[in-house]
């Protein structure tokens, strides 16, 4: 299975965006960092015990899901939105939600729109390969309107085109348009529309047909977000992982029980990916939550306790 | 004298299947044969045991689903519910429209660039050679990239025309009588509109406007017109010896029948207007589609330009020297003499020119130009998965299209081949 | 020094009445770039008269030739041919152009063109002349170079002879009234050479005027009226071919003549 | 006879003259250069006009230039500060701080020197080829240069590398003692001991002496690979590898066996009507499909592989006129001495049909040096579009287009116009050198 | 008739021992698609005989002597050289070109080798003799054609006399038993074709095996055993010199040599 793979590679090969600010990037010396990443280094570290043997691999839009299918990728983290057909006829499974996100609009200030509905006629910027060009012929469909698509190969050139006005509106996931308005010179210029048109739950995808390999990433994506809701952060791991009062707690860090051998790994798979990057909370807060400059809120990716709808299955 | 007696015909060895030349080839040809199909056996074995482990089947039917996405340029009526094949045809239009364009500007340029180049003027001669060097030595995709930014960049939105009710003027005001505006997304033009259309054809896959119809066909009457008034002026030349001047003919007969045909279907051009967010009532051409075209043109163009002038270049100085002994005027030596030979030597390579400019349209895909690549091979193989399908299908389009015009350029070749001994 | 090819050698004595002056040139100069070419050319040909002119190679026969037709342009001195001066009008260039012929050593035919479009092409669209009509012409004089049977086939199924004879012969379905030749049989394999230089000295019988650039002293010696030596440009010496090869006044012509007659 | 037929003798001769004043001077050329006829005059102040126009529009930008600067934010408020609010200006800043990534994409910096010197290496290699003058001893070194630029390039442990080059050599040996049995015999020999080398003995040979002599160097992974290093890399790679491929089509696509012949052109010819980007798609896409379960390598790998299937159509189709160039006369020459096919190819035919196909090649080269470009859309870093979005995508160098693709065209200008110089000089060359 | 280039003329009486068939042709035919070139050869060579075969262009003497060493395939009829029959077995065709030495019209040097390279090539390869052994062959016979001095110079830069001798002295290294000659002297300025022709009067001397197509009749009366008149693909006469040139049979040879030595 794909597991032995890796661990034969010691390397995971894990496919990532070409570069969304926040998600994933390569930094000036060519280092990836992101909120996809992030997952990437978490799984890395629960099967490798090395958050850093990871090889990203960037995929575009249209190379993406073949990539995983023709085993180019252990694992795709790369904001790609789960559909029905992509999880049946495509032959992926996704395991899990990392971002709950939705397709918006982002327009300038100065036309004078505030509301989707009022988009009439314009000339709107849409990345190919992507759900959201259905999506938007879904939306104008259904309120009747017209409108004039700009096919764009890249978010950098989405941007250039949007920025030099050759679009009156850019449209793509909520969090895509707040990471690309951060990006810009003049931020206060320009106002994401209220009109959230579809669901895009954004989440890891693995190939059908390897269910252990899928249960990995996916118990490593609840393993950050349950260490979020108990409360163990990569500062208090170590402490907390001597034991603790909170059998949960225990079991997610193997300090008791080993649940890591039902999966193929050993007691502390959870202990070393939480410590990779943090939990949950602590990886969005330092990617793309409100203190960086893309500013995202947590919204929608709040805990359930917090009135959001991340919820890990229990780990027991 | 000893005679050599005939040695008795012996029968068939083996070893005559290499050393007998009979036999040799067919071996050599037989087991390469074997070779051939083993290992296109294996590549469809491996193919087929590849897609039955991804639980994927090898299916054209996806077709025939809805397509759901929408195209910004488009030859042919197609909304996001056709199918994808209607899609794949709306890119391949594509395609063919700007290889189209493509090919006659850019023969254009390179006709004029070449015949610059061999121009006596210093000037003028090194201003077209640092073009083509410029040109031909650097990246395509740089070329369409520069366009592109040159056009987002440079070119006004549409707001700008708008006129600011403050000022009551507009930041720019559009060209050619209102008639032309670039924008940094389009460039709104005038659209024809037939006050009294003539109904149309429909083929169920494309409808044909009877109006169109009409006009073609009074341009071909014009141009038949034409040839008969021309086979005159050569009929009247070989008997008299004077050729009966005959160019107003020609542009009477070229351009009053056309114009009878406008003028009876109420023909008119429509100004784009600006409305809302952009020009409406004009035709749009999308600056995708304008900066492909502009950036393969230029880019041809510097190879063609090449090619024009080696074509002349080819034909040796000998050839205008005997026009001119014999009295023939530059003109007439050009049109007579040189021109003949020379095209001989440029159509060819100027076909694969053609050819290339085809296969680099494909490069629409950095300006989001939704041609064959970015329909069939780009949203549609995105949406249905069908990689392998999709591919396999787009490549052989294009094979298609470069088969026919090279086999186009071999019956021209052999058919214009100077005889020899 | 007889050669037996030329044993139809012209019996000049009849045909020695030039009194008509088809070719003037003075003091002509002629430069490329800095180079002078030509120096202070004097020369008149007189209608009938055949000129061959010698000399060695880059000595200027081939420019001097070409300026009687304006391919080159001079820039000092005087040409007129049959009466119109070669000045840089067109009309006159035009019109000396269709009274001169010229055959080149490399034959120059059309080859996209069969022999007969060759031989009328320029009659038809110079001329004027109606189409059956030049052909009829054309076909006269391919029966004169005696290949009539080829008017079909281009060029470049021809043997060289058998171009250079078509070359010939389109220059007189123009009716030229100077024929100029630059080294006509120079390319041509021996054999070839022999056919050529036939079809030349009919042409000579029948009194055109010839200036004629060649090496072939055999031809010299049995239609020329008058040689012409030139080096370096100028013209060093002029005689009747008599005298010019059995009593060669300058050094140089006497080492010229003892180059290519050595061997 | 008028006294114009007299004899005449020139007894003394003329010195050559200077030629009148319209024959030379500073007027002379600007009358016939550039204002010779009215048209060329109007074309003259045309292309005047133009040269002005393009000055006039780029100068201002140009000699706005900041090369020292973080960010472009930083870079505008230069500008602004030096020539006014309203000056633009280049923004070079980005290339000095970026340049190392255009040049060597994510190599890592301590590492440059290997891809520097198989760069240099390269030429040392290619001399032989190119320069006659130079000593033949050195081709071993053009033979071994493939494998020592790998382990250079790649990194790692030499064996892998050693171990196919004798796999080669094996094959050559096996040859040479083989031929003496007949051709047809000495290669399938030829073929057939180096599979079985690499099939069965190279892998321990390569562990065994891995154990033995540790000669590895620090690893560097293909997706470290960017910029004019991806580009030279599949360049030069695709075309070194296709020229034997190439060549074989070439003899087969001549061939009179109709099999080898249709095989050949079905080959060729699909490959040169199909767009690269198609071909591109498919090594991303398709290859994983046509090849065992299981199989996956690299993309950069799997590119070249269909970057070098395409290179060799275009080179199959060049060394083809070489071949058509040499005169029928060698080939019976050839066949009289009684050399066989192969002799005569190796000997006789292919050692001049490929010095005639060098200008040939080395514009394929360059088609194909610019053709590397298109890598971008299958996900690589190319110089040109992958890295200057990479760029772009950085905060401090938002919005910054027109610096990073004037200084890629230029230095691909530079590459490409050298070469291309090169090869009319080489075609110019061996024009003189046939008589 | 006598030719002082050929003064060396072999003295004939002291030689005509040929007891032994090297070529034997019989019932041959040999078509190009459906144009019969060759009719119905038969002709036998013995060892040591030296013939001249002549005739019109395009008459089949180049085709005729391409089959023997099977540069053409012959279709019918039957080719023996020196015991081999050529068949389409290509063990017997190696067999026979290692034995037969060819030179043609334009020599066919390899430009890209040097001259001594040219020589060794085929010993070194298909005669499978060590590298130094080569060489000193190839030495021993540059001497005989007189220029040692060539060695290591490339064809390019030696003239047309010295290049047909280098091919001489080429197919000469691989020690063969009969020597094919294809016009050897006909692309050569006439400078040139005496010193191609004292080497091949040379080998004749020796004894060599010999088969000539050429034009130079006075080669042929010096040297020749037999001289063959072919035309339209057909052995039209065949004789010794001194009848063959003073007492043709045939109309066709009379005409034929009436016009070569005509001129
Ligand atoms: N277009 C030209 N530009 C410059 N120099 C030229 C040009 N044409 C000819 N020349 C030079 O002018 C001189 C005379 O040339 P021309 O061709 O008249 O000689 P020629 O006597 O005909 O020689 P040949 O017997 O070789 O034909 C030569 O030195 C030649 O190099
Ligand atoms: N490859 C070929 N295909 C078809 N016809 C050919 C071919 N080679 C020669 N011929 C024809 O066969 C005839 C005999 O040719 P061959 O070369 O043997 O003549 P030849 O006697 O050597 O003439 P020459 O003296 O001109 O060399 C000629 O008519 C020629 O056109
Ligand atoms: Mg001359
Ligand atoms: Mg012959």
């Amino acid at each position: 299975g794909t597991l032995d793979d890796v661990k034969a590679r010691g390397e995971l090969n894990c496919g990532v965006n070409t570069g969304l600010v926040g998600f994933a990037a390569p930094d000036a010396n060519g280092n990836w960092t992101g909120f996809d990443v992030a997952i990437c280094k978490a799984v890395a570290a629960a099967v490798l015990g090395d958050a850093s043997k990871v090889k990203y691999v960037p995929t575009t839009g249209q190379t993406r899901f073949t990539a995983l299918a023709s085993g180019e990728v252990d694992v795709l983290a790369r904001n790609s939105t789960w559909t029905y057909s992509r999880d049946t006829d495509l032959k992926l499974d996704f395991v899990g939600v990392n971002y709950y996100d939705g397709q918006g609009f982002m327009v300038r200030k100065d036309l004078g729109v505030s509301s989707a509905k009022e988009l009439e006629g314009a000339t709107v910027c849409i990345q190919t390969g992507t759900t959201t060009e259905l999506n938007l012929a879904d939306f104008f469909k259904a309120n009747n309107m017209s409108y004039q698509p700009i096919a764009i190969d890249t978010n950098a050139e989405g941007e250039q085109q949007y920025l030099a006005g050759a679009c009156d509106a850019y449209t793509t996931d909520i969090s895509g348009l707040a990471a690309t308005r951060a990006a810009f010179a003049d931020p206060e210029n320009h106002i994401i529309l209220p009109e959230v048109v579809s669901k895009e739950p954004l989440g890891p995808a693995v190939r059908h047909g390897d269910n252990q390999w899928g249960d990995i990433v996916m118990w490593t994506l609840n393993a950050l977000v349950a260490a979020e809701e108990y409360g163990v952060t990569s500062a208090n791991i170590d402490e907390l992982s001597k034991g603790t009062e909170n059998p949960e707690i225990n079991r997610l860090l193997g300090t008791e029980g080993d649940l890591g051998a039902m999966v193929g790994l050993d007691k502390d798979w959870a202990k070393r990916a939480i410590k990779a990057g943090g939990n949950y909370g602590e990886i969005f807060a330092a990617t793309i939550g409100e203190q960086t400059p893309i500013g995202l809120a947590r919204g929608l990716n709040a805990q359930w306790t917090q009135g959001g709808l991340l919820y890990a299955p229990p780990f027991r | 004298m000893v005679t050599v007696s005939d040695a008795p015909e012996p029968g068939f060895r083996l070893s005559q299947l290499i050393y007998d030349t009979r036999y040799r080839s067919l071996t050599i040809q037989v087991v390469v044969f074997m070779l051939f199909v083993a290992s296109t056996a294996w590549l469809v074995d491996n193919t087929v045991r590849n897609l039955s482990a991804m639980g994927k089947d090898f299916n054209f039917g996806f077709l025939w689903n809805r397509a759901g996405y929408d195209i910004g340029q488009m030859l042919i009526p197609y909304s996001n519910d056709s199918t994808h094949a209607r899609a794949m045809l709306v890119g391949l239009l594509n395609t063919l429209l700007v290889s189209a364009l493509g090919c006659i500007a850019a023969t254009i340029i390179g006709v004029f660039v070449g015949v610059l180049r061999l121009s006596k003027n210093w000037l003028v001669g090194r201003l077209m050679t640092v073009y083509v060097e410029v040109f031909r030595n650097v990246p395509l995709l740089l070329w369409i990239l520069i366009v592109y930014a040159i056009f987002t960049e440079v070119m006004p939105a549409p707001n700008a025309y708008r006129i600011d009710p403050a000022t009551g003027e507009a930041a720019m005001s559009a060209l050619l009588f209102d008639s032309i505006a670039p924008t940094n997304r389009y460039t709104a033009i005038p659209s024809i509109r037939f006050d009294r259309p003539l109904g149309s054809l429909d083929l169920g896959w494309i409808t044909l406007s009877g109006t169109f119809l009409g006009f073609v066909a009074a341009v071909a009457a014009g141009v038949w017109a034409n040839s008969v008034v021309r086979r005159r002026a050569v009929a009247v030349q070989n008997a008299t010896g004077v050729r009966p001047t005959t160019w107003w003919k020609s542009v009477l007969l070229l351009t009053v029948p056309a114009v009878v045909v406008l003028v009876a279907t109420g023909f008119h051009l429509n100004l784009p207007t600006l409305k809302g967010f952009n020009f409406t009532g004009g035709t749009n051409v999308s600056n995708s589609l304008v900066v492909l075209w502009l950036a393969l043109t230029l880019y041809t163009g510097a190879f063609i330009a090449e090619i024009v002038r080696a074509g002349i270049l080819a034909v040796s100085r000998g050839q205008t020297e005997a026009a001119y002994a014999l009295g023939l005027r530059p003109g007439r030596t050009m049109s007579l003499v040189i021109l003949p030979q020379a095209l001989r030597v440029i159509v060819p390579p100027l076909i694969s020119q053609f050819l290339n400019l085809t296969k680099n349209s494909s490069l629409a895909i950095a300006v989001g130009y939704m041609d064959l690549r970015g329909t069939l091979g780009g949203i549609t193989l995105n949406q249905t998965g069908r990689e392998l399908e999709a591919i396999l299908l787009m490549m052989l389009i294009y094979l298609a299209i470069s088969l026919i015009i090279s086999g186009l350029m071999n019956i021209y070749n052999n058919s214009v081949k100077l005889k020899e001994r | 020094m007889t050669d037996p090819h030329f044993d139809r050698a012209i019996d000049r004595s009849q045909m020695q009445v030039f009194d008509e002056v088809a070719i003037q040139i003075s003091a002509m100069n002629k430069w490329y770039g800095t180079f002078h070419v030509l120096r202070d050319i004097n020369l008149t040909v007189n209608r009938g008269e055949r000129i061959v002119i010698a000399g060695p190679s880059g000595s200027g026969k081939s420019t001097l030739i070409r300026c009687i037709n304006r391919l080159e342009e001079h820039q000092s001195g005087k040409i007129v041919v049959d009466g119109t001066e070669l000045t840089s009008d067109l009309k006159n260039i035009d019109k000396v152009r269709s009274e001169v012929g010229m055959v080149f050593q490399h034959f120059n035919l059309f080859p996209h063109l069969t022999i007969l479009e060759n031989l009328t092409l320029a009659p038809i669209w110079v001329r004027k002349v109606p189409k059956r009509e030049a052909e009829e012409t054309a076909m006269y004089y391919l029966e004169k170079v005696k290949i009539p049977e080829q008017a079909l086939k281009y060029p470049g199924q021809l043997s060289g002879g058998q171009q250079q004879r078509v070359a010939i012969a389109r220059s007189l379905c123009m009716k030229p009234r100077i024929m100029l030749f630059d080294e006509p049989t120079s390319a041509l394999d021996p054999e070839m050479i022999k056919e050529v230089l036939d079809t030349m000295i009919e042409l000579a019988e029948e009194g055109m005027t010839m200036l004629c650039v060649t090496h072939e002293m055999g031809f010299a010696q049995a239609v020329a009226n008058r040689v012409i030596f030139m080096d370096q440009g100028q013209i060093v010496e002029q005689n009747n071919p008599h005298d010019f090869f059995n009593n060669p006044q300058s050094d140089r012509t006497k080492l010229f003549l003892s180059q290519i007659l050595g061997h | 006879m008028t006294e114009s037929s007299a004899a005449f003798v020139r007894r003394d001769m003329l010195p050559p003259q200077a030629p009148p004043a319209t024959q030379a001077g500073v007027l002379k050329w600007l009358r016939e250069n550039l204002f010779s006829s009215p048209l060329n005059a109007v074309l003259t102040l045309a292309g005047a006009y133009v040269v002005w126009w393009l000055v006039a529009h780029s100068y201002p930008w140009l000699s706005h230039s900041v090369w020292n600067a973080g960010s472009l934010s930083e870079c505008r408020a230069i500008i602004a500060e030096r020539w006014g609010a309203d000056a633009t200006g280049a923004c070079w800043a980005v290339i000095k701080e970026r340049w190392h990534q255009y040049i060597f994409g994510f190599y890592p910096p301590e590492l440059y020197w290997r891809p520097i010197s198989v760069f240099l290496l390269l030429f040392v290699a290619l001399a032989p080829v190119l320069f006659s003058a130079v000593p033949r001893v050195l081709l071993v070194f053009t033979v071994v240069y493939p494998f020592l630029a790998t382990w250079l390039l790649w990194g790692g442990s030499p064996w892998i590398e050693v171990m196919i080059l004798v796999g080669f050599v094996l094959g050559w040996a096996a040859f040479r003692i083989a031929s003496r049995y007949g051709s047809l015999l000495a290669v399938s020999v030829a073929l057939a001991v180096p599979a079985l080398w690499w099939v069965f003995a190279a892998g321990p040979m390569d562990r065994a002496l891995e154990q033995a002599i540790r000669l590895a160097i620090e690893k560097v992974a293909s997706d470290k690979f960017g910029g004019f290093l991806l580009a030279v890399t599949i360049g030069v790679g695709g075309i070194a590898m296709s020229l034997p491929l190439g060549i074989l089509l070439a003899l087969g696509r001549r061939s009179d066996m109709f099999l080898i012949k249709a095989l050949s052109v079905g080959f060729i010819e699909f490959i040169r009507g199909v767009p690269l980007i198609t071909l591109l798609f498919v090594a991303s896409l398709l290859l994983n499909y046509f090849l065992p379960p299981g199989t996956n390598f690299d993309i950069i790998l799997r590119v070249e592989i269909l970057v070098t299937l395409f290179a060799a159509a275009y080179i199959a189709e060049v060394v083809r006129g070489g071949l058509a160039a040499l005169p029928r006369g060698q080939y019976e020459a050839a066949d009289s001495l009684g050399l066989d096919y192969w002799k005569a190819q190796r000997l006789i035919i292919l050692p001049q049909a490929l010095k005639i196909s060098i200008p040939g090649i080395v514009s394929t080269f360059i088609g194909m040096f610019k053709d590397t470009t298109l890598v971008v859309f299958v996900g690589l870093f190319d110089p040109l579009k992958g890295i200057s979005d990479f760029v772009r995508a950085d905060f401090n160098w938002k919005g910054i287009y027109w610096e990073p693709y004037i200084f890629v065209g230029c230095i691909f200008f530079l590459f490409n116009f050298s070469m291309s110089r090169y090869s009319m000089y080489l075609e110019n060359k061996l024009k003189r050198d046939h008589r």
